[in-house]
């Protein structure tokens, strides 16, 4: 029997609300209406309205009262229906979420969970198309996580609400539907560890969310030429695991980001500094990233579809590192400026 | 005052009648034409069908003239319209296409036509309302007539962006109207679920501005109540709130299970149909000629149908163009 | 309901009216204390006085008990003492030592002692008024008797998150009661020039909820209001609305020209100082024996004294401790 | 007689409301109250309150309404009083100002100037301390500038207001008592043009705003042991001068960026990366950044300090890449892992 990934996200709710008395999820539409991409669907009824909560329109108000029930010693999970509105809320998550514990001295946690759905792809135009996880993995006291599996939808929710600080859970809008088999026997990954998706010698492919699956097409593909790309699935984007992605470039000697922010401080920004700081020896070929294009995303799918990272692009640009299939760059070859 | 107090509306020019009827006639076939097109796959992204609130922008836009600004929401095909978009330019924007009234970049969210002064279809809840502010100000310190007509629905009202800017606009006085469109439900929450004040007219008194309940299925109700409300704010009085109390008649967007509310509320309502009501007004005080009404419906069906023909002959934008307009050109 | 409708409150027993009076006293000495420290470079940062604004915390605290929750602001040191707070804790967070109440880390705004549940000093205007309202929600949830009091300024007012919070609270019935202290002015803009409604206590009526105008110069008022407002929290009644109507004798932070307002009216206001208010009151009662006054400021300056001393003697943070706290360690 | 960065600002703003009728100034206390740091000190007095306005505590709206206003055929200056509170209006910024033009398929411009300070070193600790204009460089549709000297402080906001889109400068806060003689007849550079403040050979710093003093201090002390650094002044965030930076990074081999923004995800790991994919071949040791530690900004100076770039740090990373004072690192040399 097949799971889709936003029937996983609803398997670890529930778990949660079954488990812990504390736990109790709210947001726009999380009840009546079934959740906006029905994640929630269903939880109203066997949880009732105390621990089911629609809220009203206020971003701001809901999630700063998720990091208040959180001091209160309840165990928040607060729905943001998209990274896009999530804007509204950013104050209370910088100034409180991630500063409260520092702030006093070490007297409080706020162990709150907050999920949003991000990423472009259905034509949802300018005003809701953002991928702005890479802004919440600038922010010191807080932890973001992006699910890429029906694994990690359930799992990383159960493992987020083990943690007493705030975790921010970013679920691609594009991955809901996404259907296989859930095995929720399967012991997943630490919570901030990166994994290997694919093993491979010549490139390393760092990705994460929404674009793990272009990246696995694209080392299919690579695969046929010859050339063998490993695949890292980064999970956790706030600590971020330096030491996976060192490790495999350190093998590959080449890298090649995947991320769908927008290319000019994205996440892919840091991750090929940290390489740059840390494996500049063991590199053959300049890190690259595959990053969306610098532009409100256009309704019309073909301008959509050209805004975006897409398998194709992951294919031309690790060729662009590896001139003659398989092989070893020379140690001139010119820098791909994508 | 409330729509109980209100003086009746002046008698109807047979003429003036007949238009506000097309108009809500208009909308609704153009509506329903939209959602045929999203099934078939031709509109994509989010789809707001406006139907059953069509007296709204029917009954304002006369209201307004063309030195006068608009604000909308996501669910602004409707306003467009009144205000004299041409249809097939709104169809062929939801099209994604480049003779689109937004250049196809846009869609069914985000119509703009600078040349009608209609500043746009704003997605994020309560996020046009600032710029309503905004450009109310700018006719202020300029000193032109202008009057900017601002409308939202109920769940924006829970916004901190409402309180902010009817504060900021009463403060200062400005010439802008804040006409909420109050269909009861903020997609599945229903308004005694998102307001603890759901009588939505006497939050005005908290900015100390004049608001006014009104029936916002009745066409000539509400296009009363925007003349009385626009022309205070052209006097320099300041804000004014008006709350129109209406419903929708579909689901949220195109996808939509309608779990959050029952069947026998979604007939009550139907019941008080706008363009039914105006239809049944019309005709009682012997304004609707036989033949007429299906006359009306034929121009309208042709106007939609030119439309889509328009739509369907549109070119698409060069994908060499994607980065176009993310600044303006230097000149 | 407004100050003016409000029954008296009850005669007053002495030993009470003595320590409302030494709790003004310490906040005033206290904050002339910080004043002079700050000039010396001991105290750094902004820092903000709540002189003239005393009988606020004093007469509210005696209201709360120790299952209730504070949420305050920057201006917020007269909080933490009427709480209990140790006077000498907070002098040291002053100093940015590590024995202050957050070790160090965050200063005069930020104040915290979770033994007291006193769960800071907020500085983004507004910020704190969404934390409330989630403390107050854990309590409904856990079915606990605490009610959360959240102080802010009538410049809060003005934010989103005003309006965002109050109606969430009065939505769910939450037993939160937020305190506006009304000083008349945001930094140097007086109140009707951030206000369009500068009757605050009326915006209530935008959430439904009860609200009362407060004299905030009178401590007993205050008190007696706050308990008004706390038992009907605590009844499940919901959150009320209570405006102090208060001054700020000094400078909003240590600089500021005050050319925002002019002498008179300052003087007139310290014509109402809460001090010399209550203090009258209380020989007028014969509930001031001779002496008493002298005493009470005596044992209050050796009690600051002590406070700086402990400040000096604390020590600071080692430099290796800089991202200590950024997370929970793992238990 | 010498002028300060404040007084520099102002004498922009009064140029501007002198020749402008549509300029206008508003936000927080910027009349009554003569700006939180007194930089439109006078103003209101000179022009008025309608052109010189006071706002509510009301970021969100009263920014939004500078965009409504820009719309409306007038020339807002818009003054958030820090960035801290800019987070209140970031859903105005990032989905209105930065997307109308595009939205409406090139019908409409924004020409709104937003002014506020940023940075950290007065001591007011986690709230009231952040450098997020890191963040603002990354939102297509809008320009970001900082300028560092008395003539940017005055010329940049007259280029800004020449500009049909939005623009958002960015003062560090620590700039505006300092002192110097303004030339207002000097011609500046261009708005999106970088400036060496320093020319050298054997290392390229580059960095923005408050950091540029700390720099410029670096570079005289790597002077003495015979380290001749290039500093670059960045002026523009958004969009990045790429050729001066990669010009001087050609020459000198070796670079070193200073951003006060907390290092992951910084502007500074944008900048490592663009060097990445543009001059990998060129590099003689891998770029290294110093940036603010991750932690909320600390209340006490001794802490502050120490999660704050300083001068030292910068001659110690330096010195780090330059094994043998003024001498090449030999190629193997380790990657400094700061
Ligand atoms: C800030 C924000 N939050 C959430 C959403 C998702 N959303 C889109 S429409 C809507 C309901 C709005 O209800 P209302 O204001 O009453 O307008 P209506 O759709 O009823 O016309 C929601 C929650 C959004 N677009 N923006
Ligand atoms: C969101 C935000 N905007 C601006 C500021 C700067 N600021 C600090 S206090 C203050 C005035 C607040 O006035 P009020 O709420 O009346 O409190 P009071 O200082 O009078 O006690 C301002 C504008 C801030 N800290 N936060
Ligand atoms: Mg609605
Ligand atoms: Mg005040």
């Amino acid at each position: 029997m097949k799971t889709s990934y936003r029937e996983a996200v609803r398997a670890g709710l529930r778990e949660a609300l079954q488990a812990d008395p504390r736990v109790f999820l709210m947001g726009e539409d999380v009840g009546c209406y079934g959740g906006a991409y029905a994640v929630s669907k269903g939880l109203l009824e066997e949880f009732g309205p105390e621990r089911v909560r629609d809220t009203p329109l206020s971003e701001s108000a809901f999630l700063g009262a998720g990091i208040g029930a959180a001091l209160g010693g309840m165990r928040p999970i607060v729905e943001v229906m998209t990274v896009n509105f999530s804007l509204l809320a950013l104050d209370q998550v910088v100034n409180n979420a991630a500063t409260l514990r520092h702030m006093s001295g070490g007297q409080f946690s706020v162990p709150l969970v907050v999920r949003m759905a991000t990423g472009a792809g259905r034509q949802l135009a300018a005003q809701h198309s953002h991928s702005l996880e890479g802004w919440y993995a600038h922010i010191p006291g807080i932890k973001v996580v992006a699910p890429a599996t029906l694994e990690d939808a359930r799992g990383m929710l159960l493992l987020a609400l083990q943690e007493s600080d705030p975790v921010f859970i970013f679920e691609h809008l594009m991955l809901y539907p996404g259907e296989g088999d859930l095995d929720s026997a399967v012991a997943i990954a630490p919570l901030h560890q990166a994994v290997i998706r694919r093993a491979g010698t010549d490139v390393t492919l760092i990705t994460y969310g929404g674009s793990l699956g272009k990246t696995l097409e694209a080392a299919a593909i690579l695969a046929k030429d010859g050339i063998d790309a490993e695949v890292v699935d980064l999970r956790s984007l706030r600590p971020l695991d330096t030491p996976t992605i060192l490790d495999s470039v350190s093998k590959t000697h080449r890298a090649v980001i995947v991320d769908e922010g927008w290319r000019s401080g994205s996440l892919a920004a840091e991750i090929s500094a940290r390489i740059m700081e840390q494996r500049f020896y063991d590199l053959d070929a300049p890190v690259a990233r595959v990053c969306s294009a610098e532009v409100p995303i256009p309704y019309p799918k073909h301008l959509e579809d050209a805004a975006l990272p897409q398998t194709s692009r992951i294919v031309e640009v690790v060729r662009g590192l590896l001139p003659g299939a398989g092989g070893r760059a020379p140690a001139m070859a010119g820098a791909p400026t994508v | 005052m409330t729509a109980a107090t209100m003086p009746a509306p002046p008698a109807l020019e047979p003429a003036r009648g007949l238009e506000l009827l097309r108009q809500m006639l208009l909308i609704r076939r153009f509506e329903e034409k939209s959602a045929e097109l999203y099934s078939e796959g031709k509109i994509r992204g989010f789809l707001h069908l406006y139907i059953g609130e069509e007296a709204i922008a029917a009954g304002a836009m006369p209201a307004l003239s063309a030195e006068d600004g608009i604000v909308a929401t996501y669910r602004e095909h409707g306003h467009a319209l009144a205000r004299g978009v041409p249809a097939q330019v709104i169809m062929a924007e939801m099209y994604g296409k480049a003779t689109g009234c937004s250049r196809g970049r846009g869609g069914s969210m985000h119509l703009f036509d600078a040349s009608r002064k209609f500043y746009g279809g704003y997605a994020i809840v309560g996020g046009g309302l600032p710029i309503a502010v905004g450009l109310a100000l700018a006719d202020q310190l300029q000193h032109r007539p202008g009057v900017t007509a601002c409308f939202f629905g109920d769940g924006a009202v829970a916004e901190g962006e409402f309180h902010e800017s009817l504060n900021l606009a009463a403060l200062w006085k400005l010439p802008v109207v804040f006409l909420c469109e109050n269909n009861r439900y903020a997609m599945g929450t229903a308004l005694e679920r998102h307001q603890s004040q759901t009588d939505i007219a006497r939050k005005a008194e908290a900015y100390g501005i004049p608001s006014e309940a009104v029936d916002g299925m009745d066409v000539r109700a509400v296009e009363a109540a925007t003349r009385r409300a626009v022309d205070a704010a052209r006097r320099g009085e300041g804000p004014v709130l008006l709350e129109f109390r209406t419903y929708r008649f579909r689901a949220h967007s195109m996808y939509d299970a309608e779990l959050y509310r029952t069947k026998e509320e979604v007939a009550q309502w139907k019941a008080r149909d706008p363009i039914t009501l105006f239809t049944a007004q019309l005709s009682e005080s012997g304004l609707l000629p036989p033949e007429e009404l299906a006359r009306l419906e034929r121009s309208v069906t042709e106007e939609i149908d030119q439309a889509v023909a328009f739509a369907e002959a549109g070119a698409w934008e060069p994908v060499g163009d994607l980065l176009r307009d993310v600044h303006t050109e230097a000149p």
